[in-house]
């Protein structure tokens, strides 16, 4: 019994973690139609940000929003070469080919400039670790749970319910129809590119305590988004916040009680099954036209 | 006279490329090294020449013909994994000296390859003496094992549980977790509940190895000893921040080990470096080293044949002692250590002799 | 209020304006005919900034507005009611008129409004603007462009799709917001019901406009099909 | 007052219906249909009978259900009610490809054309369904198929004279002003040589010229084959329909000859406004 | 210009260019190196092309293709180490294996669109790769399959670099005349159309679902015949080869290629296999100079290289490409 809850517990603070990492790609898929393979690249520059803003003597509480404007700065350098081939080019593929490019030279730059090797960021949360009726909840996870429920709710509330907030699912829906709606189409694709990097950001200042900080550390964490961003379907930021629970808590079990090598089917298979129940994933919408 | 071209084909991008950049650094040194002791085979100087393989086979083939046909290489030192060895060795066959510096698998040196050598040792030959360390001396009832699912970890396993199974020890727990794992809450809560007297890691990625240690800590350690073979480098240690500590590994090389051949290793890697170096670093520092050795011996750097036998006659002087190489290339050297971490530092528990 | 000059406007080696002057007053109904292709569509792109134009002047109020983004436009209160209705799929009627930035200047139009002017849009006020019937879609599209509060809307084809109960009482209403200070600019295909309603009238062909004039000129038959066609 | 030509053809040069049919067969045939979504109901119990060579037209207000209507009929959605028959066959449960294969084409209401491809391969593409050569065809009977090619061409050529399309044959779809691709789409529709013609709003954007262009067009095409057409423009649908059937939300309303359909006080009241009865 | 002029008449004519400079490049060539290079990227330049069959020809970005790719190289493995079977028969083995699966897949997944059919085929790709890791005693596991058997193809022997190559470009040309005659095709307009306008062609008779399911079996036998293709080259299977990395790169061949064009993908196999070679900088400034390389030609030709020769010949012929 106790097993069962702490794996549910650990399931829980994963998902929350996955949920914070997701909820940028599916805001930038929303949006811009960009599957954003940068997502991973971004995510370890946020770490790498903390990193340096704590060796710099920053406490790390201040140097997880000081590392997310650093990833802002880049987002904002690169937003252009990623937005612009969103409309150029026949085969609307571009977008591919640019952010594995973007994410490739981002990587190699971390490689460069930081080296390979993993290296440590300390957080106060990383020490403390809370234990209710035998359950144990370590700190920087909680930390993260409580991060990502703000975040998301948010961006949910922000999207829903504010006009600059609904001109982001206008245009995600019509840009063309939002420029003759007098929407400013390119600072909304602005908007939403800063906001989902700067989410992915966040998290990898926020999970660079765990994991520790390495330049291919996105990679992983951008495998574990697309099935999440997938599951709960494109575009929807509750979507993402199931699917990460779900993959979370999935995961959480299948490794507690049936077998770890065959884990990483299990989210993928978990994702097939419901595609194919559900092809717009749980919480998708189609966006087409009637003819 | 031309430079003696030494050809290091590692993994410099991808997720290994933490050790192409260790390997880059200890090759650098034994190069420097030689130079200045002036050079081999009448004054030759030596040169590395780099070439990436992506931590993939293909990559590992494309880089071992460049170095061979266009960088035209005297000899190559590869093998950051078995699967990149034993690409690189189907390359190498009877075209070019090979040297595997790090892989372990049994397989790459069964292939019949006249003029492969390697210098790490092989996964029987680390388990035969880690796991005696384990069940003799430290006696659990119940052993835990956690490890990646790869050609690394897996051997391993298959040799720990025999041992086990000798030794009437009860292995309670099996976890081969694939390589983009990067949390291991649910392993570790599982482990924990089961309360093994010993938890055996095997990982040979850093990165991970000290994202497991450290989520380990977070949900509050184990009740345990516990042991993870070969891969503790002075990276992992220094950031897995005490996570680590009481940790026993079982490995080739100890930068503590208080042989002369060993400190005088260290200190010139410290001062080139100002860290200590880990076996990695040992590992393709001798791979060049007898390369070149070999050379001096055989005086010629492209006839294979004599310099395959310079190297299977001739004892190497070797940070970790004298080196031996046996019929099918392997390397055996005089010790295996068993160490702790404790800090950011390594010690020297015990020194086994082979 | 607006004044086109001479504006040239081409994709790539296509020509689609060339030298096409026009001005609207405050207050005015002005409609723009032409045959298909003769490039309407083109000249309200251009004026709303959606299409760039090469050569020649465009001014709203006296102020050069050349080369500004359709939404600084919307801000000066001009509003472009487009080709293809161009609603947002997705959301839902509500949502498709709740979209818009009140940030004109002219008369002001809320959500009840509009659906008071559409009802049968109140109908179907939460269903998806996507799964709504191409009328209705059309009706949701002058809606949206009424609740950006411009002082100048620019419709292409506003008739197009829509019953000929609706589409006079929509033309009806574009004359009846001129009462309220709102100028339009309309192109229609259906001229005698665009002549109805405007107080003056271009006709384009190939990109030129051909003839100009009061509405009420414009209305001869034969004239109408020599400046058409170019017989 | 400028006389469009539509309403000139109109006057002197009414369709006569193929008089030879005494019992003549029933090409689309549609009892009780009704379509809901969800607490929607956009066709409420539909009957329908159209002959065979018959020009037929529905009108009605916007919302009434034609454009729904049409997708019943295609199999584009299956109904949730009542059965359509197409040429005696009942349609329930085809796939919309499989219909199509009956020798039935339709325009959208939203132009649906190929938009990276140039008008004439649009065109050729709806040929090849029917004519074109197999793979194997194509290495082994290169003489055939370069055959098959010109005839491809002939056609289109043929499509594009009478669409009047041939100064535009080599523009991409996607830049032809919207008029201009609704022409297009009856084009490729009419490439297929369908038995049934299913048009939606056809001459929506056209100008007076090509909406009289489109009333000689299908003139000419619609012996020996079934037309329907949905039109909010009443010149076309008097000078072209056989009979028509009004509907308002999702029922019908008053079918028959146009004129008297279109004097109905009803369909007056609904759809046309006073004015124009 | 008569409107018949748009006929292309010669289809075959860049094949025929293609083999001249494949005997050429066999004759003059002798390093090693540059010869199993030269097969190797013939191998990926065919993957590439069955990846465009997807891309360009269905409009779908299929991420899990590599699937069908480690197919083919463990069709051969498995082939020759389990069964005893000759390269031929391992070859063949691992196509039928892949078509039927393909099928299999094709039946369930095509039915999704976009990103959606996208992940889920990588998903189904990835499962692949821990199935192969975990059925140690059939594909080896994390080690792979080594110490294959000499290879001999239609009696040629595979560890000779030059008839490597010369089997390998063989193979290629054969994929690019058959995909010739499948662009010029019944099939091949029908996918066309499905492609730009789904409603439209099955308004027009197509059937959608089976044209895509076509056109995703023939591009995963291809695939797979290009895995084989390499395992001459690489002497292990391993799970790389079931892996994204591998659909990455053949991804951005195509696309630095050209996606419209045929021979775009050859082009972009060519570019992306021999410029890393020889760009003599240190590996991480080379990745970085390389992925920066092109972001940038990907904003200058949206469409590719084959955009730069288009925009040359229409120059040449006095013509300008207009769009916008
Ligand atoms: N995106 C484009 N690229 C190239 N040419 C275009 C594009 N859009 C329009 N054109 C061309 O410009 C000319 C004018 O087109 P426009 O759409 O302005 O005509 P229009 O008068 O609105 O016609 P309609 O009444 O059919 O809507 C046409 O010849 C058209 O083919
Ligand atoms: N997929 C759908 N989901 C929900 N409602 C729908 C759907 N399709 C149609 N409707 C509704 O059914 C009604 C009939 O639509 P339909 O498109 O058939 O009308 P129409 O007669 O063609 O109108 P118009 O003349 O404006 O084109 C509309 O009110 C529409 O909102
Ligand atoms: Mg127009
Ligand atoms: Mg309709």
């Amino acid at each position: 019994m106790e097993l069962l809850l702490q794996t549910l517990a650990n399931g829980l603070l994963i998902g929350a973690g996955y949920a914070l990492i997701a909820v940028g790609l599916t805001l930038v898929f929303g949006i811009l139609g960009i599957v954003n393979f940068a997502h991973g690249a971004y995510f370890a520059l946020g770490a790498y940000s903390v990193l340096i803003a704590a060796n710099l003597g920053v406490p790390y509480l201040l140097a997880v929003p000081a590392g997310m404007a650093i990833v802002l700065a880049a987002a904002l350098l690169t937003e252009p070469l990623v937005v612009r081939c969103v409309q150029s080019g026949e085969s609307s593929h571009g977008f591919l080919i640019v952010t594995f490019a973007l994410s490739q030279a981002l990587t190699a730059l971390m490689l460069l400039v930081a080296g390979p090797n993993p290296q440590p960021v300390g957080s106060p949360f990383a020490a403390i670790s809370l234990s209710l009726f035998g359950i144990v909840f370590a700190g920087q996870r909680v930390l993260i749970l409580v991060v990502s429920v703000l975040v998301l709710a948010g961006l949910g509330l922000w999207l829903k319910s504010s006009v600059r907030g609904r001109q982001v699912t206008a245009v995600a829906q019509n840009p063309r129809g939002a420029l003759y709606t007098g929407i400013n189409v390119p600072k909304i694709r602005r908007l939403s590119f800063l906001v989902g990097v700067g989410a992915a950001g966040l998290a990898g200042g926020l999970l660079a305590p765990i994991s520790s900080v390495f330049p291919t550390m996105g990679n992983a964490s951008l495998i574990t988004s697309f099935i999440v961003v997938i599951l709960g379907g494109m575009g929807s930021i509750t979507g993402s916040l199931l699917g990460a629970l779900l993959v979370g808590i999935a995961n959480a079990l299948f490794e507690t009680y049936v077998s770890v090598s065959w884990t990483p089917a299990l989210g993928w298979s978990l994702v097939i099954v419901i595609l194919l129940v559900a092809p717009q994933g749980l919480r998708g919408k189609a966006l087409k036209h009637r003819y | 006279a031309d430079p003696i071209k030494i050809g290091l084909v590692m993994p410099f991008s991808g997720p290994a490329a933490a050790y192409g950049i260790e390997a880059r650094q200890a090759a650098e040194l034994a190069v420097e090294e030689m130079n200045a002791a002036g050079g081999v085979v009448g004054g030759r100087m030596l040169r590395v020449v780099y070439e990436d393989d992506k931590g993939t086979p293909q990559g590992a083939v494309g880089a071992t013909q460049k170095q061979i046909s266009v960088n035209r290489v005297d000899a190559i030192v590869g093998g950051m994994g078995s699967q990149l060895a034993l690409a690189q060795a189907s390359v190498t066959n009877n075209r070019i000296l090979y040297v595997n510096s790090a892989a372990q698998a049994e397989a790459i040196t069964e292939q019949g390859n006249k003029w492969l050598f390697q210098i790490n040792n092989t996964t029987n030959m680390n388990s035969a003496a880690f796991n005696k360390y384990v069940i003799s001396t430290m006696k659990p009832k119940t052993v835990a094992f956690i490890g990646e699912n790869t050609e690394f970890a897996r051997p391993l396993l298959n040799i720990l549980k025999r041992d086990l199974a000798e030794a009437k020890i009860e292995l309670v727990n099996v976890s081969l977790y694939d390589t983009e794992t990067n949390d291991f809450t649910s392993i570790i809560t599982r482990v924990r509940s089961l309360n093994p007297e010993l938890v055996y890691v095997a990982d040979g990625a850093p990165a991970r190895l000290v994202q497991f240690w450290k989520q380990a800590r977070q949900l509050g350690g184990f009740r345990a000893g516990a042991v993870t073979p070969g891969v503790v480098t002075p990276t992992v240690l220094k950031a897995s921040e005490g996570a680590m500590d009481g940790v026993i590994s079982g490995d080739i090389f100890s930068a503590s080990d208080s042989a002369p051949e060993t400190q005088s290793f260290v200190k010139a890697f410290r001062k080139k470096y100002n860290a200590d170096p880990g076996k990695v670093h040992l590992v393709v520092y001798e791979g060049v080293k007898v390369i070149a050795g070999a050379m001096e011996k055989a005086k010629t750097s492209s006839n294979y044949a004599a310099l395959a036998q310079a190297m299977r006659e001739n004892a190497w002087n070797t940070p970790r002692g004298t080196l031996r190489f046996d019929a099918k290339g392997r390397a055996h050297a005089p010790y295996f250590y068993i160490q702790r971490v404790k800090g950011a530092s390594l010690e020297l528990v015990s020194r086994w002799q082979n | 209020m607006l004044r086109v000059d001479a504006i040239r406007a081409a994709y790539g080696k296509v020509v689609a304006l060339n030298g096409v002057s026009i001005e609207v007053n405050e207050g005015e109904v002005v409609a723009i005919l032409g045959a298909n292709g003769a490039g309407k569509t083109t000249l309200l792109n251009a004026i709303s900034g959606v299409v760039p134009i090469t050569h020649g002047d465009i001014s709203l109020d006296g102020k050069p507005v050349h080369g500004l983004k359709p939404w600084r436009l919307a801000r000066l209160g001009l509003i472009h009611v487009p080709e293809g209705r161009e609603v947002f799929p997705a959301m839902t009627v509500e949502e498709n008129l709740r979209v818009v930035d009140a940030i004109g200047d002219g008369p002001e139009f809320t959500v009840d409004s509009v659906l008071d002017m559409f009802p049968r849009l109140r109908e179907r006020f939460d269903q998806a603007a996507g799964n709504l019937s191409g009328g209705e879609q059309q009706m949701l599209a002058i809606g949206r462009g009424l609740m950006a509060r411009p002082r100048l809307v620019l419709f292409d084809e506003p008739s197009l799709g829509l019953s000929p109960l609706i589409s006079k009482f929509v033309l009806s209403t574009i004359a009846a917001l001129r009462s309220k200070g709102v100028a339009s600019l309309l192109v229609e295909q259906n001229m005698r019901a665009a002549l109805k309603v405007a107080d003056r009238a271009y006709v384009l062909r190939v990109g030129r406009v051909v003839k100009h004039g009061p509405a009420s000129d414009m209305a001869v038959a034969q004239d109408m099909r020599e400046a058409y066609l170019g017989a | 007052m400028y006389v469009s030509d539509v309403v000139k053809i109109a006057e002197h040069a009414r369709v006569v219906r193929p008089a030879s049919s005494l019992a003549v067969a029933v090409a689309v045939a549609a009892s009780a249909v009704t379509k809901r979504y969800g607490g929607i109901a956009a066709l409420k119990g539909i009957d329908l009978a159209i002959e065979e060579g018959e020009i037929f037209g529905i009108i009605g207000p916007n919302g009434a259900g034609k454009s729904t209507l049409f997708d019943v009929l295609c199999g584009i959605v299956q109904p949730t009610s009542g059965e359509v028959q197409l040429f005696g066959r009942s349609i329930s449960g085809m796939q919309p490809h499989e219909v199509a294969r009956l020798g039935v084409a339709r325009s959208f209401q939203r132009t649906a054309v190929f938009a990276e491809a140039s008008v004439s391969q649009n065109l050729c593409f709806a040929w090849h369904r029917m004519s074109g050569h197999s793979v194997l065809g194509r290495l082994f009977h290169s003489r055939h198929w370069h055959r098959d090619q010109e005839a491809c061409q002939d056609r289109a050529r043929h499509i594009l004279e009478i669409t009047g399309l041939w100064e535009d044959r080599n523009r991409s779809a996607s830049v032809l002003a919207y008029g201009v691709q609704r022409r297009l789409a009856v084009g490729v529709a009419l490439m297929t040589d369908p038995e049934i013609l299913f048009l939606d709003e056809p001459a929506a954007g056209m100008d007076d010229h090509d909406s009289a262009g489109f009333v000689d067009l299908i003139r000419r095409v619609a012996p020996g084959r079934t037309v329907v057409l949905v039109e909010h423009d009443m010149t076309v649908i008097r000078a072209l329909c056989h009979r028509c059937l009004a509907m308002a939300d999702g029922r019908p309303l008053v079918s028959g000859e146009p004129l008297d359909v279109l004097q109905h006080p009803e369909v007056v009241e609904a759809y046309l406004g006073a004015e124009d009865a | 210009m008569s409107f018949k002029d748009n006929l292309n008449r010669t289809p075959f004519a860049p094949v025929l260019a293609g083999v001249i400079f494949i005997g050429a490049y066999g004759l003059v060539v002798e390093d090693p190196f540059l010869l199993t290079l030269g097969g190797y990227t013939c191998a990926l330049a065919l993957f590439a092309l069955s990846i465009n069959l997807m891309l360009g020809g269905v409009g779908e970005v299929p991420l899990g293709q590599s699937l069908f790719f480690g197919l083919g190289a463990y069709g051969v493995g498995i082939g020759m180490k389990k069964f005893g079977l000759s390269y031929e028969g391992g070859l063949l083995a691992g196509a039928v294996v892949a078509a039927t699966l393909s099928l299999a897949i094709g039946n369930l997944t095509l039915r999704l669109t976009g990103a959606y059919f996208s992940i889920v085929s990588w998903g189904l790709a990835s499962v692949a790769v821990v199935v192969a890791l975990n059925m140690e005693h059939f594909t080896g596991g994390g080690m792979g399959l080594f110490a294959l058997p000499p290879m001999y193809l239609t009696g040629l022997d595979l560890s000779q670099p030059v008839l490597y190559f010369y089997l390998a470009a063989a193979m290629l040309t054969g994929a690019v005349v058959l995909l010739v005659a499948v662009r010029d095709s019944r099939f091949g307009y029908a996918l066309e159309s499905v492609r730009q306008n789904r409603h439209l062609a099955s308004a027009l008779g197509i059937d959608v679902f089976r044209q895509r399911l076509k056109a995703f079996v023939l591009s995963a036998v291809l695939a797979a015949v290009a895995g084989a293709l390499s395992v001459p080259y690489t002497q292990i299977v391993t799970h790389e080869s079931l892996g994204i990395g591998i659909t990455i790169d053949a991804l951005l061949m195509v696309l630095l290629g050209g996606v419209r064009w045929l021979y775009g993908p050859i082009l972009g196999a060519l570019v992306f296999s021999v410029v890393p070679f020889y760009l003599e900088l240190d590996v991480n400034v080379r990745m970085f100079v390389f992925s920066v390389a092109i972001i940038l030609i990907m904003m200058l030709v949206p469409n590719g290289l084959h955009q730069c020769a288009q925009a040359l010949v229409s120059r040449l012929k006095g013509v300008r490409n207009v769009r916008i």
